[in-house]
């Protein structure tokens, strides 16, 4: 359209050097790759060395809400103490709180039993139980050390940190947005740069398969899947990958239909190039600006599919969890426990704006009209 | 500045940003416009010929940004707000540009797409534009205006819908009509009769026109003043007597004699005959469906002949005459009725059985931007049919191969590892000849291989196919509407229409002795156009 | 064009009788029947059901039968809810989902297209950002945390609007399933045509236009904006098809009795012919908007052709 | 501007309509989900049973208190051996204005045990005699053990003594239907033109999935005391916006309340809140493979100590659950439950962790050794619940690994056999009458699960079913129980609670075991 002069100092650099230096300079697709990259390291390390396994269960803090400082808070130390004594069935004469330590005075009718230091050892409360006892065996000093634990995002309806189950559900929900997107990608752009090639009848009925298929809708195809094959993550991912790629197909099949009218396709033909030589070295990698921008679509998809199943109970098997499956479950705790929601809620958010930003900006910087 | 001058450049630049950093396309340029002047605007591409306007227009993409000064009666017009533009655009300077094809909106009809600036400068209704447009169609020349006004743009051919762009540019009687290559897109019948047109509408209506084009040649018949652009400079200006006779600046004087020169002798009695097509015929479906009957274009009917070794058979033609189908159907690239042989044995159909011949014949496009995959390497573009015929060749063997290839048309073979996008269109070209080279074939149908091309870039083309076709005695089946190069490059003439042949000979006997007059109509446009000094 | 029509119809024919099969199979052949609740049935009812129902014959006849009823436009009696038949399920649900997902589609439409050439117009402005980002909300929130939110927000807490249920005669009620439905698919038109926009005024006929000295107003809205509506177009034929025939999540939340919930609670109860039925619905209906969608284009576009 | 003056308008139409609407009143019940069918003797769900108890008044109905009372019977009579009953109707009437007869219970028993009816709760009156056999298509339904010896008595002969088949009469599938209107209109009766009902309410109109609107049937013989006008149920599979539109005041009773939200319900809506124990029991049924050690009673019982039934209430049901270690409900009628003892309920759960280790050790099952699959079907609370159970199962060494399997799937799979580790199962009592849950592991029962099977037990039962004495039956039913759980073949876990939201404006909602809250015994303020 232009004719700004090819000066013949220009560095050579190939297309996607070009769209690479063109994504730098627009700051928010950069700024979403990095937020990417990070949700993607803390999802796939942050689950090994968060303090709190993703299952595990602290059964004194049910539904905490979030907080910055350590839990359990000073004015609960007592009440935690006196609670956990009166299980062992002792009384206590005198409770100290000192910092970390607490010393408990313990008196009963009968000889104390020793193994009441158990009540504190497997508290989340508490550790390093030691109990002294009188020669009598009827009253006894307990030292106990307080157990500092951090939820910053507050905890479920199980009392798990919900910090440690965003940071799986991180995990799994890429996890599944990539993976099923590779295997439409893989899927779509194969089948419809064939059909778009072979043309005619072929076709046709390609095309048609693809229309069938259009109309069974997702959630019956992957309630059947999940009936025959029982709940697993690999079933998930073929799903959501089993119907995203039609749409990939059609796009491939419309790029390859006006790609092999371009004249480098001829030229190839003329040369005797096969068919599957001009598939793979004209067709598809021509094809693959719009596909590329088409993957950063289908994988914010893909998560939204899977959120879908787990608000119908479809989704991913406990103790994992996904995005999907927090927000939908937040979404139900939504008045009583909001950190429940509002947290995996934002992270989603933010994984599907860095997304659309980031497949924007390739949009654009595989654009040629925009050089 | 003298009274009649009507629009004035003052040291005018345009700088574009990209990602390479600032890039000036026009660096400073000054000229003037008398009222009802012609002036040509020449310059090769990219030399800043058409930004020039597109600045004084407001029309320049969203990373370019205009200085200077540009004057139009007394008025500066440079970077004027939308709204003020407005006022002059359209109205008192009008553009046609070089697309027809696309400068039109596919979506509307022609008559309400110039129903437009009726009625958005001359306050019209849409009924009392009615008839200016058929005014205007009648004055460019549309037959039928009454039923054309109803057409939209896909069912206009390229030369009519450019007659709807200057009855569009003429709706309000401008006084500066800007011409951005009006015709290069053209047919070269439709060109003259584009250039007719314009010259005549110029003395009927009496506005100025600034013709912009690559082409010297074609602005000699009308241009009074001409200034040639290179660079984004004005290298030379001057009235068009004083440039065309006396050329002081070197860069005219090489615009001028671009012209390809020289003839070619017709090989030897002997020479074996490689490629002999009988009765070729080719036929297209058109629409149809599951209910209907299709209806077939008829592209090549019943063409019988025969290339030996060392010729080159020019094919020429108007667009749609079906020359290039013809030199498909000879490759077996399209599906043909008729018999092909190949040194005497008829070639396969099949795209498998095909494949081993393809080693020996070869193809080469048009268009040098679209040939290429842009996803490709040079390298791998060349190497393309290496890996195809030669798969046991080793990687380090085709890389030399590739080099070798690329020495041999011209170009550096430190080049194999860009992309075709680095290359200016002259360096693409080379490129697809390259491709083509690299399996040493004996016969080549070039397909308009020169017509996208700056003049003097066509030049240096023609040469190198020249130069091979000595050393490798190549067969060339030479398709183009460009008399002058096929006259420098043919020995044998095909004249083509409507799929047929309606004169054939020796270059020299039906250039000087045309028998039809198709032949010779083609002939009259093209010398009109490009053969100035002959003409004058 | 009516030539046209018919024949996509016809050609339409078998698509949705292979559609028809693949389901019928596809459902019987998952464990449990219809009749598997929580509560176990005694074995000899659960044989006196099949029976009454017929699914004690065997599976290719019962296919042929269903084929006959399908062929007479009877889908047959649901099983989950036996007080209907599928038919009547749909004639009551149709209108209702048809009406929301119209209103929907309607009004995602203008929006989105206001939106988007807005934002095309003002490219890079920071209303151009404004409008992407809340356009990528709405297409990244999930439609069951939007519309308990807003029911929570209209009905409980300002009080202004109903919190759910349904009024065919009652516009207030349509509200905010209106809202929910539509957010998501204003977000996508908004970004097709803020990128067909941009796409479409790079185009020559547009530099024509504007070199013509065209108001702005002319050269977006004539020009620019129909060749942006081509895109949206294409998009809004599935995405018709998609809406009108309901949304699970949002019948639920709001207790609407549109047909969209039937395909999950037939699908997860088991009910065949119920599942049959929608599916056969969605068919027919992704059918005519496609054919609606190519006939909205050729006219937008005149140089496509029915062929 | 267009859009607010819309909303006023609205506003002022629902203002208009309420207020055209204030001679009638008007109550709006959630209900778990809509009816499946009208036809009583189709009906097999909780929520299909509340509305047609509003339709329909059967022989024995169910007081605000949920307690039998009579219903269209007015009296009946035992005769000695307790197999004959005699009920004595009252001066009844149809919506239409018919009478209603005895001979119209008559028609509704012989229709539901009629195998071509086939209908699903046919087994409830199994203890009819013959019954079961009509059911079967082994004898001619003539031979039903009902008869109708006037309009206005009705007799009903027994297989054998049972004592709670007044209880069971309460229950939808002993409603009579209009015979008249049953033969003209077949399968169609149910439609609001043509469904003619004897209750304190009629049906005017059903839209699935929206709402069941029923309007007061002048005819009924009480009609004087039903306070309310018009009834419309509206189905909420979504408890969670039932709770909102209680909150808006578009609904006034919510038949459930949402466990996750009972933190923010206790605190803003604790006067509403109706909490009630409730004739349920949660529980795990225990199956293993052959040869697995879940087939050693004590490697159950170990699995049963560890399981903190405390937190699993409070924590995970959020209190709206009672701890329980029985099958048999507590409140139940007829039964002794205290005489059923399981001795490790009352210890502290580290005690028993130490218990059941030891009882591991004596099984040879080595800790880390042992892997079970714990089943269970997606709904609400129940993945919390197998989670904190595999948590638990965790501090005696035995692993545990959730397997979520939709629900038709899941019950398909049990009721076909499937073989599993554990799963879990809910049953709500028809009627008042612990023999309603010790029959779910009977030898041979499709509701027993784990396909237990034990002699003395099933002999208990037997006996249980012929002994007339009351207090002995309970001692012999809690004798069966005592095997079952000493076996634990059961891993009973919890007490269903009912809960429920009623606004502070409805009177007359009374707490109960068996949730029945017929709308005719409330009222509105």
């Amino acid at each position: 359209m232009t004719d700004i002069p090819m000066t013949a100092a220009m560095p050579s650099r190939s297309l996607w050097q070009d769209a690479w230096i063109r994504l730098k300079k627009n700051r928010a697709a950069l700024a979403s790759l990095v937020i990417l990259v990070v949700l993607g390291l803390a999802g796939a390390f942050g689950p090994m060395i968060s303090p709190h396994p993703y299952g595990a269960i602290y059964q004194q803090y049910v539904r905490v809400p979030p907080s910055l400082e350590a839990y359990p808070r000073a004015e609960e130390i007592e009440p935690a103490v006196e609670s956990l004594i009166r299980r062992a069935r002792v009384e206590t004469t005198q409770t100290d709180v000192s910092g970390d330590t607490v010393t408990v005075s313990v008196a009963s009718d009968q000889p104390i039993d020793e193994r009441l230091v158990r009540y504190f050892q497997r508290s989340d409360q508490f550790f390093n139980p030691e109990l002294v006892l009188a020669d009598n065996g009827l009253t006894g000093t307990l030292t106990l050390e307080v157990e500092r634990n951090y939820f910053f995002l507050g905890t479920d309806n199980l009392g798990r940190d919900m910090l440690s189950r965003i940071l799986i559900g991180v995990r799994i929900s890429l996890a599944i947005g990539i993976l099923a997107s590779t295997m439409a990608l893989v899927l779509g752009v194969a089948y419809g740069a064939i059909s778009g090639y072979l043309g005619g009848r072929i076709d046709n009925v390609m095309m048609r398969i693809v229309d069938i298929l259009y109309s069974l809708p997702f959630i019956f195809f992957v309630i059947l899947l999940l009936v025959f094959f029982g709940r697993s993550l690999l079933i998930i991912f073929i799903a959501i990958g089993a119907t995203e790629w039609l749409d990939m197909a059609r796009i491939v099949r419309g790029q390859t239909l006006s790609l092999k009218r371009r004249e480098f396709v001829q030229a190839a033909e003329a040369l005797g190039a096969t068919r599957s030589g001009i598939l793979r070295r004209h067709i598809i990698p021509n094809a693959l600006g719009p596909v590329i921008v088409f993957v950063t679509l289908l994988v914010p998809k893909a998560i939204l599919a899977e959120s879908l199943l787990s608000f119908l109970g479809l989704g991913v098997q406990d103790p994992m969890t996904s995005l999907g499956l927090l927000i939908s479950e937040g979404a139900q705790n939504m008045r009583g426990a909001s950190w429940q929601l509002i947290g995996p809620a934002a992270v989603l958010t933010v994984i599907l704006f860095a997304l659309n930003f980031l497949g924007d900006g390739l949009r654009d910087s595989l654009d040629p009209k925009e050089r | 500045m003298t009274d009649n001058t009507i629009l004035s450049v003052r040291d005018l630049r345009v700088t574009f940003q990209t990602n390479d950093g600032p890039v000036d396309a026009v660096k400073g340029v000054n000229w003037d416009l008398k009222s009802g002047d012609t002036l040509a605007i020449v310059g090769e591409s990219g030399s800043g010929k058409s930004q020039t306007t597109m600045a004084l227009m407001g029309l320049l993409a969203a990373n370019g940004a205009a200085t200077g000064s540009v004057r139009y009666r007394d008025r500066e017009v440079l970077n004027l707000s939308e709204r003020e533009l407005n006022k002059i655009r359209g109205k008192k300077i009008t553009m046609i540009f070089q697309e027809p094809m696309t400068s039109l909106d596919p979506l509307y009809r022609i008559g309400d797409q110039l129903a437009e600036p009726l009625r958005h400068h001359a306050g019209m209704s849409r009924k009392q534009a009615r008839p200016r447009i058929l005014e205007l169609l009648r004055l460019v020349g549309i037959p039928e205006p009454e039923r054309r006004i109803d057409s939209y743009p896909h069912e206009m051919s390229g030369g009519q819908r450019q007659r709807v762009m200057i009855a569009m540019a003429l709706a309000n009687d401008p006084d500066i009509l800007i011409a951005d290559e009006p015709t290069t897109a053209l047919d070269v019948t439709i060109q003259a009769q584009i250039l007719e047109l314009l010259a005549d509408l110029q003395k009927r209506l009496g506005m100025a026109i600034v013709f912009i084009t690559h082409d010297l040649g074609i602005v000699r018949r009308f241009a009074d003043h001409v200034a040639v652009m290179r660079r984004g400079e004005v290298v030379e200006d001057g009235t068009a007597e004083q440039v065309f006779t006396a050329p002081k600046h070197p860069y005219t004087r090489m615009l001028l004699d671009a012209e390809p020169e020289g003839t070619k002798l017709p090989p030897a009695d002997n020479a074996p005959e490689l490629l002999r097509g009988d009765d070729v015929r080719v036929t297209f479906p058109l629409g149809g469906g599951l209910f209907r009957k299709p209806d077939y274009l008829h592209a090549v009917k019943g063409i019988s002949i025969n290339l030996r070794e060392g010729q080159t058979i020019g094919v020429v033609g108007e667009s749609g005459s079906g020359k290039s189908t013809l030199g498909r159907a000879l490759l077996r690239l399209t599906e043909s009725h008729g018999r092909v042989a190949w040194l005497g044995n008829e070639l396969p159909r099949g795209i498998d059985e095909m494949r081993p011949f393809r080693h020996d014949l070869q193809l080469v496009f048009q268009d040098p931007f679209g040939s290429l995959s842009p996803r490709m390497t040079v390298g791998q573009i060349i190497t393309e049919g290496l890996l195809i015929h030669e798969p046991s060749m080793s990687r380090a063997e085709r890389n030399k191969r590739a080099g070798e290839a690329l020495e041999e048309v011209g170009l550096d073979a430190s080049m194999r590892n860009r992309y075709p996008h680095e290359f200016s269109g002259g360096q693409r070209q080379r490129i697809a000849i390259a491709r083509t080279m690299i399996l040493r074939p004996r016969v080549i149908v070039l397909d308009e291989p020169t017509s996208a091309l700056d003049r003097s870039v066509q030049k240096q083309i023609v040469t190198l196919l020249r130069d091979l076709q000595q050393k490798y005695k190549l067969s060339y089946f030479f398709i183009s509407h460009d008399l002058s190069v096929v006259r420098a490059l043919a020995d044998h003439i095909i004249v083509m229409k409507s799929g047929e042949i309606v004169e054939q000979g020796a270059t020299d006997q039906v250039f000087d002795a045309p028998r039809e007059e198709y032949t010779r109509r083609l002939m009259e446009a093209a010398l009109s156009t490009t053969r100035f000094r002959d003409a004058s | 064009m009516l030539g046209y029509t018919l024949r996509r119809m016809a050609s339409a024919v078998p698509t949705i009788f292979i559609i028809v099969t693949l389901t019928f199979f596809a459902i019987r052949i998952a464990p449990g029947g219809p009749f598997d609740l929580e509560r176990p049935l005694d074995p000899l009812i659960l044989a006196n059901l099949q029976k009454a129902y017929n699914l004690d014959a065997p599976l290719w006849q019962q296919y042929l039968m269903y084929l006959g009823n399908l062929l007479q436009g009877d889908l047959g009696p649901s099983f989950t809810r036996r007080d209907f038949s599928v038919n009547e399920l749909f004639a009551q649900g149709l209108p209702v989902s048809i009406l929301l997902g119209g209103l929907a589609l309607s009004a995602a439409t203008v929006l989105g297209i206001i939106l988007g050439a807005i934002a095309a117009l003002r490219q890079n402005s920071w209303l151009d950002n404004l409008i992407v980002a809340i356009a990528t909300l709405g297409i990244t929130t999930p439609n069951f945390v939007i519309a308990p939110l807003l029911s929570l927000f209209f009905g409980v807490i300002l009080g202004v609007l109903p919190a759910g249920g349904w009024s065919n005669a009652n516009p207030a009620y349509w509200v905010l399933p209106v809202i929910t439905l539509a957010l998501p698919q204003v977000a996508v038109i908004a970004r097709l045509v803020r990128g067909a926009t941009v796409e479409a005024l790079r185009a020559n006929h547009v530099r024509t236009a504007r070199a013509y000295g065209l108001p702005s107003r002319v050269v977006v809205g004539v020009h620019a904006l129909r060749a942006a509506m081509l895109p949206t177009v294409s998009y809004l034929g599935p995405t018709a098809a998609a809406l009108l025939t309901g949304s699970v999540v949002v019948e639920t939340v709001f207790g609407l009795p549109g047909v969209g919930r039937y395909f999950v609670q037939g699908a997860l109860g088991r009910d065949y012919t119920l599942v049959m039925g929608t599916v056969v619905v969605i068919a027919v209906f992704v059918v005519i908007f496609n054919l609606l969608v190519d006939l909205a284009y050729a006219w937008l576009d005149p140089r496509v052709r029915y062929d | 501007m267009a859009a607010r003056d819309l909303l006023a308008a609205s506003a002022l139409a629902l203002v208009l309509g309420a207020g055209a609407a204030s001679a009638e009143v008007v109550i709006n019940r959630g209900n778990d989900t809509d009816p499946a069918t009208l036809d009583p003797h189709h009906t097999q769900t909780v929520s299909e049973g509340r509305i047609l108890k509003d339709l329909f008044d059967g022989l024995v109905i169910q007081s605000a208190e949920g307690e039998a009372v009579p219903g269209v019977a007015e009296s009946w009579d035992l005769s000695e051996d307790g197999t004959v009953y005699t009920f004595h109707l009252r001066d009844a009437k149809w919506s239409n204005g018919d009478p209603v007869t005895a001979h119209d219970f008559s028609f509704a028993y012989h229709r539901i045990v009629d195998p071509m009816t086939a209908a699903g709760y046919a087994s409830n009156l199994f203890a009819i005699k013959n019954a079961e056999a009509i059911a079967g298509g082994e004898m001619p339904v003539d031979q039903l053990g009902v008869r109708a010896i006037d309009d206005k008595t009705l007799e009903i002969t027994l297989k054998a003594p049972t004592p709670y088949f007044i209880e069971l009469l309460t229950h939808q599938a002993a409603l009579p239907v209009h015979q008249k209107s049953v033969e003209e209109f077949g399968d169609q009766f149910t439609r609001p033109e043509n469904f003619v009902t004897n209750g304190a309410y009629k049906l005017e109109s059903f839209t699935p999935n929206s709402q069941l609107v029923m309007v007061k049937n002048p005819h009924y013989y009480n009609a004087d005391e039903v306070a309310i006008d018009r009834v419309n149920w509206i189905p909420f599979e979504d408890r969670s916006a039932c709770m909102r539109r209680f909150e808006a005041g578009e609904v006034q009773i919510c038949s459930d309340v949402p466990a996750e939200q009972m933190d923010y319900v206790q605190q803003n809506l604790a006067d509403e809140l109706r909490i009630a124990p409730y004739l349920g029991t949660y529980y795990l049924p225990v199956k293993g493979a052959e040869g697995s050690p879940l087939k050693d009673a004590r490697v159950r019982r170990a699995i049963s100590m560890v399981i903190d039934r405390d937190f699993i209430a409070e924590s995970v049901w959020a209190g709206t659950m009672l701890p329980s270690f029985k099958l048999v409900p507590p409140g139940i009628a007829n039964y002794d439950g205290d005489a059923v003892t399981v001795d490790y309920a009352d210890k502290d759960l580290f005690d028993r962790e130490d218990d059941a280790l030891a009882l591991l050790e004596e099984a040879g099952v080595e800790p880390g050794s042992l892997t079970v699959e714990l089943r269970y079907n997606t709904g609400e609370n129940h993945k919390n619940t197998m989670a904190a159970i595999a948590d638990m199962l965790s501090n005696i060494g035995i692993n545990a690994r959730l397997n979520e399997v939709e629900g038709t799937t899941y019950f398909n799979y049990l009721r076909e056999g499937g073989p599993f580790d554990m799963a879990r199962a809910g049953w709500i009592g028809d009627y008042n009458d612990p023999q309603n849950f010790l029959m779910l592991y009977e030898s041979g029962v499709p509701f027993n699960y784990s396909r237990w099977s034990n002699e003395q037990y099933d002999a208990d039962l037997d006996k249980a079913a012929i002994t007339q004495d009351l207090q002995e039956r309970a001692k012999i039913l809690a004798d069966a129980e005592q095997t079952l759980l000493d076996e634990q073949a059961i891993i009973p876990i919890l007490a269903y609670s009912s809960r429920a939201l009623v606004s502070a404006d409805v009177q007359g909602y009374e707490d109960n075991l068996m949730d029945a809250h017929a709308t005719r015994w409330l009222s509105l303020n």
